[in-house]
């Protein structure tokens, strides 16, 4: 973006700021700084979006960029691709996670490939949205976590926030990225903090880890919502005495692997938590690729605390299945026994 | 490398007539539209027999006031907090009930998740229905209904599982119909029309029927497809397919009742749409003034289906004010009861994520069963 | 749990009266089939301006022969292991022609993979279809053609990235139109419905044509669906739906110049079946004498698309055999040094899966990236 | 199955059976036994399917048994859990992995949740058969290798055969199966190899790897066609002095775990070798486990020998993408190197 138009747009510090409201604020900044901007979905326009992610956008930037579609995901998917390809910055919105799996066949086989298959003569920055996650008593499919399968698909990115700030700055630049992402929102979270931010259109990078607590007995890493049960798990080891490094991996393809083994070889003992099934989750490629860089430096076996490998169960046992804080202390507690 | 440089083709639009005769046009059958009662009760075309008897008109009656009655509780339990989200039926029970009342006991049901009334009469109970809104899987264990699907969340995906069990209806020689209900917006999804279409062209015994109550949460049936109704979309599989009045219970029972016996008889698939409209918001998740106009809604109660029916048998003397309170009370007490089943039926033991994710769990799922286990009976 | 014991509502079928009256009944429009040649290549309606004048015509013939010669090698290429899986059009040029012809230079062709007459009008070279299927990216790479869509494999997934770059175009105020071509087989795929669905309600600048060559590999028409044309699935979307003799490149160039014309002007979109057969197998990996009886397609031959133009020309006293010949003998020289230019272009390097996976590479993959160059210097 | 049947049906050795044959024989055999078994998919009967899986099958079983469905997978998928409900057995077969994308939907959001969201009042007995990988020049999207996507879906079993037994007794036990089952077939090994197989109906268990070389240097464990470059390589070792066990996965999921780790516990050292990306490949999940379940007796870091984090290259660089017998000897001499 180019600096008059940042000038032009007002930077506003935005006190009391929950993650769906960031959303909402970086959708905001880059449609009135980019009228290539356009939004599609199912109930993001008059009604703002299920979550209200989109509150008020349609009615600032009209239907033509803020757009109602039938009830299609594929359609979504694949009009998001052929704007894409037109050089609109599509960004497109599937109301919950569980209703996506029917775009994979647009993503894997299109969405990702544009740019290689015409050796660049088409490319395709799009960014697909959702909510995901469980822990808000919602209905049956509302609350799976299934971002492995979309980190397995070469060309793609995946970014899923855990704040309000990193909503905000990470948003801004999967709209800005050439190329396809998606975004993931743990809906969990979605107004459970409330942080300052500054509305002034600053992206944040896109293949970094966050280092959001610093120790040097054991290396916790998680993303999404979990990244909460983490830091709370991180105190509760901390007045024990044991100091843990919290990483908040964000944008989890391409994966920074160096964040992590650098802490690693700092700590000697990393645990892996996350909400998604563990079998092939993203857990399983950070444990193996320290199994591979980081072996020497590991003290004790790596730990995953994952959601299990069953059907995430209807919500009156969604607390049984979710990883908790006991669950990390205690695998933490296991690497230090070593 | 070294391209041929090819030739540009210029258009030439500007030499091309815009007129053409057509050498012949395909005629296309016409989309009826059946109503039978208006809403003041009285016939607008001949009454079917059946319509003219009491029995199975209060047996429609029951149904639809069962249901509105239980879809009254729910909401308010959802309300204090003793119900997850949850999806009203409110105007939409005549379309549940004429298929609960048209199937019989070995046909199967396919509903999406507003068809309380086609599940009641086909077996579910109330108590099954509060589960399931109340996050305990054992809301789709029926206990009195075995071949029926569970509701179905992702819209339209459900399509076609209907057409495979009704594939293996037909392939076992079985005079059975397989029925599928979902709404106005599923017919946007390509599992609809996948299914449509191979309904068709295997000739599968099958009723779709669409709830089409205007609304896909906010999203206008106007806006879903430019489509004159939705029963057109049964051109495109070449089946027959009709719009019926969707607040008239008769109308609905006597056309869905002619679609599943040409179904049962091997004469195919039928399309039904049935006009109706969604009183209630969306879920108790949605807010529907944000959308729709409270005024629009308003006025669509003078359609309302029970009324409709009701005013009906009294015209025809078969209802009086007391045995309406009567069968008010009557439903009044067994949602109370519904509601005190359900609210005292424990959770689904921790096991259980395990116990039904395969006929016998494999042993690599052990550890993770006992850990589980373990992470229970400490919080426990 | 305690379970209400629910009451099953017994169903009433034999009362039900099996024929209601409806109240009213929509008309369908009916569906047009469009001719103007007949196998003699005579007129059997009144000839259109344009194609009584010798250079829109000689335009159309010379695609479609150059894609019958560039189709002939082709195989040859594949039967001498020069070349990879190749799909061929043989029997269908007159679609493509007719589609290239009726495009302006910026619209956007949305291909599938049998519609080399239209990528060749649009400026894709016959190198570059050779390099596609002779297994490199190269190939889709058009060095003529910068918004044409590549040649898209998986049935019908390009349809919905027509109905995107539509609104692109509608969105940005522009005159342009997306042309999206596929085959019968892919008017089964939800893609193709949910694309054909958004483009009614949407009303977009976006012209569908099915390639109804009777076959999607060994499943006939017939079989796909019971739709009474392809054509009546834009019924289901309530947009302009017609049937167009797919051998008759002039009824083609007439219709699909019209739908570009209405498409342009913000009258939406239409779904155009050009009706014709395929007279190749489905692929070269394919043997069709398996599934389909070599008489029938004997008996298409009467209808080759090129020889009905060429009688038409030729009673209009356009075409000589001296032309005709001068044609052939030019265009097989181009096919030759296509043929020769494919066979000298060198593999893409091994560092090219990297490079355009990204706009720029992420460090993440940097390690990848140089194994591979490692390995390839190795083997190399 | 009952014994009547089984004696019933003549056994025949079967000689020079190709793995494609194999599966034809599997499917005729069942379908013989058992009248629930039906067959759906795309060019499946007069055509016998476009790799001949199903060769004569509808002639002899009719064309209600093998059923030539539309161009409409997601239909293929949602029919067969339809079917499945009414206990039928359905094995349906999509075309080519790369068009399988569209009904992740019905296997993630039904399929494999059926038993469990209805406690087992309904059930999902039906194989979804796939070919699948690279190696045979084929056109765009027909090369891929992603059994990852569905190794990571809770309730499925993922089984892919790597020769005609296998392919046989693996195909029967998945048809027998309660359950749902993906079943991956290597192309490009369905013709390569023949062997002699008794048609006896005899089911091969799906929850055991398959020991296939014993040794005590190194353990290679592969899956599917690199079984076969595994096996050369573990002969070019052998060659050296360096004694590889080899290990066919065969049943990815569930995972049978306990055999690699007896095999690394005797060895200490591990080479992954698979066709697909390696960023969340199953590879991934085998190297997770070791690091946490064997870590203490592992002498190197575990290898892993996959394919690229790319877009599947259009033929001419296939063999760059693949994995190569090369690049498996180099990986366990490093690990020897420890
Ligand atoms: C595939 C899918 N996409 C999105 C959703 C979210 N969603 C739930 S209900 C609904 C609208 C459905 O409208 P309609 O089919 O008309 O049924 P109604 O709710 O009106 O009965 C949407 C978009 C979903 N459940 N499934
Ligand atoms: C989604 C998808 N499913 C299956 C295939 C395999 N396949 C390739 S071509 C084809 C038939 C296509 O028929 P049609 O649409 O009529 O096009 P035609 O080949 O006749 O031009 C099939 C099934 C595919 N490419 N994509
Ligand atoms: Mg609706
Ligand atoms: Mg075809």
């Amino acid at each position: 973006m180019s600096n008059e138009v940042q000038r032009w747009i007002k930077v506003t510090k935005v006190a009391k700021t929950t993650l769906v409201d960031a959303i909402n604020l970086a959708l905001a900044y880059e449609m009135a700084a980019d009228p290539d901007v356009v939004l599609l979905g199912e109930d993001i326009g008059v009604n703002g979006g299920v979550f209200r992610a989109t509150d008020g956008l349609q009615k600032t930037f009209g239907s033509q960029r803020v757009i109602d579609t039938p009830l299609s995901e594929t359609l979504i998917a694949g009009m998001a691709i052929g704007m894409a390809a037109e050089r609109l910055k599509p960004v497109a919105e599937i109301q919950f996670m569980g209703f996506i799996y029917s775009v994979i066949d647009q993503i894997i086989n299109h969405a990702t490939r544009l740019r290689n298959r015409t050796r660049g003569r088409l490319s395709c920055p799009m960014v697909l949205r959702a909510p995901f996650g469980s822990g808000i008593h919602a209905p049956e499919h509302h609350s799976e976590s299934t971002e492995a399968l979309f980190a397995h698909i070469p060309g793609l990115r995946v970014v899923i926030p855990s704040s309000p700030g990193r909503g905000y700055g990470l948003l801004l630049a999967a709209i800005r990225d050439p190329d396809p992402v998606i975004f993931l929102e743990p809906k969990r979270i979605y107004r459970l903090h409330k942080q300052d931010i500054e509305d002034d259109g600053q992206a944040l990078p896109l293949d970094t880890c966050f280092l959001l607590r610093e120790g040097q007995d054991v290396t916790l890493v998680s993303w999404g919502a979990m990244i909460h049960e983490t830091i709370t798990a991180a105190e509760q080891l901390a007045a024990m005495g044991m100091q843990s490094e919290v990483i908040d991996v964000a944008t989890l393809k391409p994966l920074d692997m160096q964040t992590i083994l650098d802490s690693v070889a700092k700590t000697g003992r990393c645990v892996i938590i996350h909400e998604a099934a563990r079998t092939c989750g993203i857990g399983a490629e950070i444990a193996a690729q320290l199994a591979e860089k980081g072996l020497m430096s590991l003290f004790a076996p790596v730990e995953r605390v994952t959601g299990f490998d069953t059907v995430m169960p209807l919500f009156q046992l969604e607390k049984e299945y979710m990883p908790n804080v006991d669950r990390i202390v205690a695998a933490a507690k296991r690497t230090l026994e070593n | 490398m070294s391209h041929l440089k090819p030739r540009l083709l210029k258009p030439d639009q500007e030499e091309v007539a815009p007129q053409t005769e057509p050498v012949k046009t395909y005629r296309v059958r016409g989309i009826p539209y059946f109503q039978v009662l208006n809403n003041d009760g009285q016939p607008v075309v001949e009454l079917p027999d059946w319509a003219q008897r009491k029995n199975p008109l209060v047996a429609l009656y029951k149904v639809m006031l069962k249901t509105r009655l239980f879809d009254q509780k729910a909401v308010a339990l959802q309300r204090r907090g003793q119900l997850g989200t949850y999806a009203s039926s409110l105007g939409q029970e005549a379309i549940g009930a004429a298929i609960g009342c048209s199937m019989q006991t070995d046909d199967v049901l396919f509903p999406a998740y507003r068809e309380y009334a086609a599940q009641f009469s086909r077996g579910v109970s109330m108590t099954e229905i509060l589960l399931y809104w109340g996050g305990n899987e054992q809301g789709m264990n029926f206990q009195h209904q075995d071949k029926d699907f569970p509701i179905c969340v992702p819209i339209a995906s459900h399509v076609p599982h209907a057409a495979g069990t009704a594939y293996a209806m037909k392939y076992r020689g079985q005079r059975r119909v397989a029925v599928c209900v979902f709404g106005d917006g599923a017919t946007s999804k390509g599992d609809f029309y996948e299914a449509l279409n191979a309904a068709g062209s295997m000739d599968l015994p099958l009723v779709f029927v669409i709830n089409n109550n205007q609304w896909a949460i906010s999203f206008s049936r106007k806006h879903q497809s430019k489509a004159l109704t939705l029963a057109h979309k049964s051109v495109a599989a070449g089946i027959p397919g009709e719009q019926v009045d969707g607040n008239d219970v008769i109308a609905l029972r006597q056309r869905i009742g002619r679609a599943l016996e040409n179904a049962r008889d091997g004469r195919g698939p039928t399309l039904i749409e049935a006009l109706t409209y969604r009183l209630c918001d969306h879920t108790t998740a949605d807010n529907a003034d944000r959308y729709r106009d409270s005024e629009e809604v308003k006025k669509q109660w003078v359609n309302d289906p029970l009324v409709r029916l009701r005013k009906h048998m009294q015209l025809l003397g078969f209802w009086s004010d007391q045995e309406e309170k009567d069968l008010n009370s009557r439903y009044l007490v067994e949602v109370e009861q519904a509601t005190r089943a359900y609210l005292q039926t424990p959770p689904q033991p921790i096991s259980s994520m395990f116990d039904y994710l395969y006929k016998s769990l494999p042993d690599a799922l052990n550890e993770q069963r006992s850990a589980a286990m373990d992470q229970g009976h400490q919080s426990g």
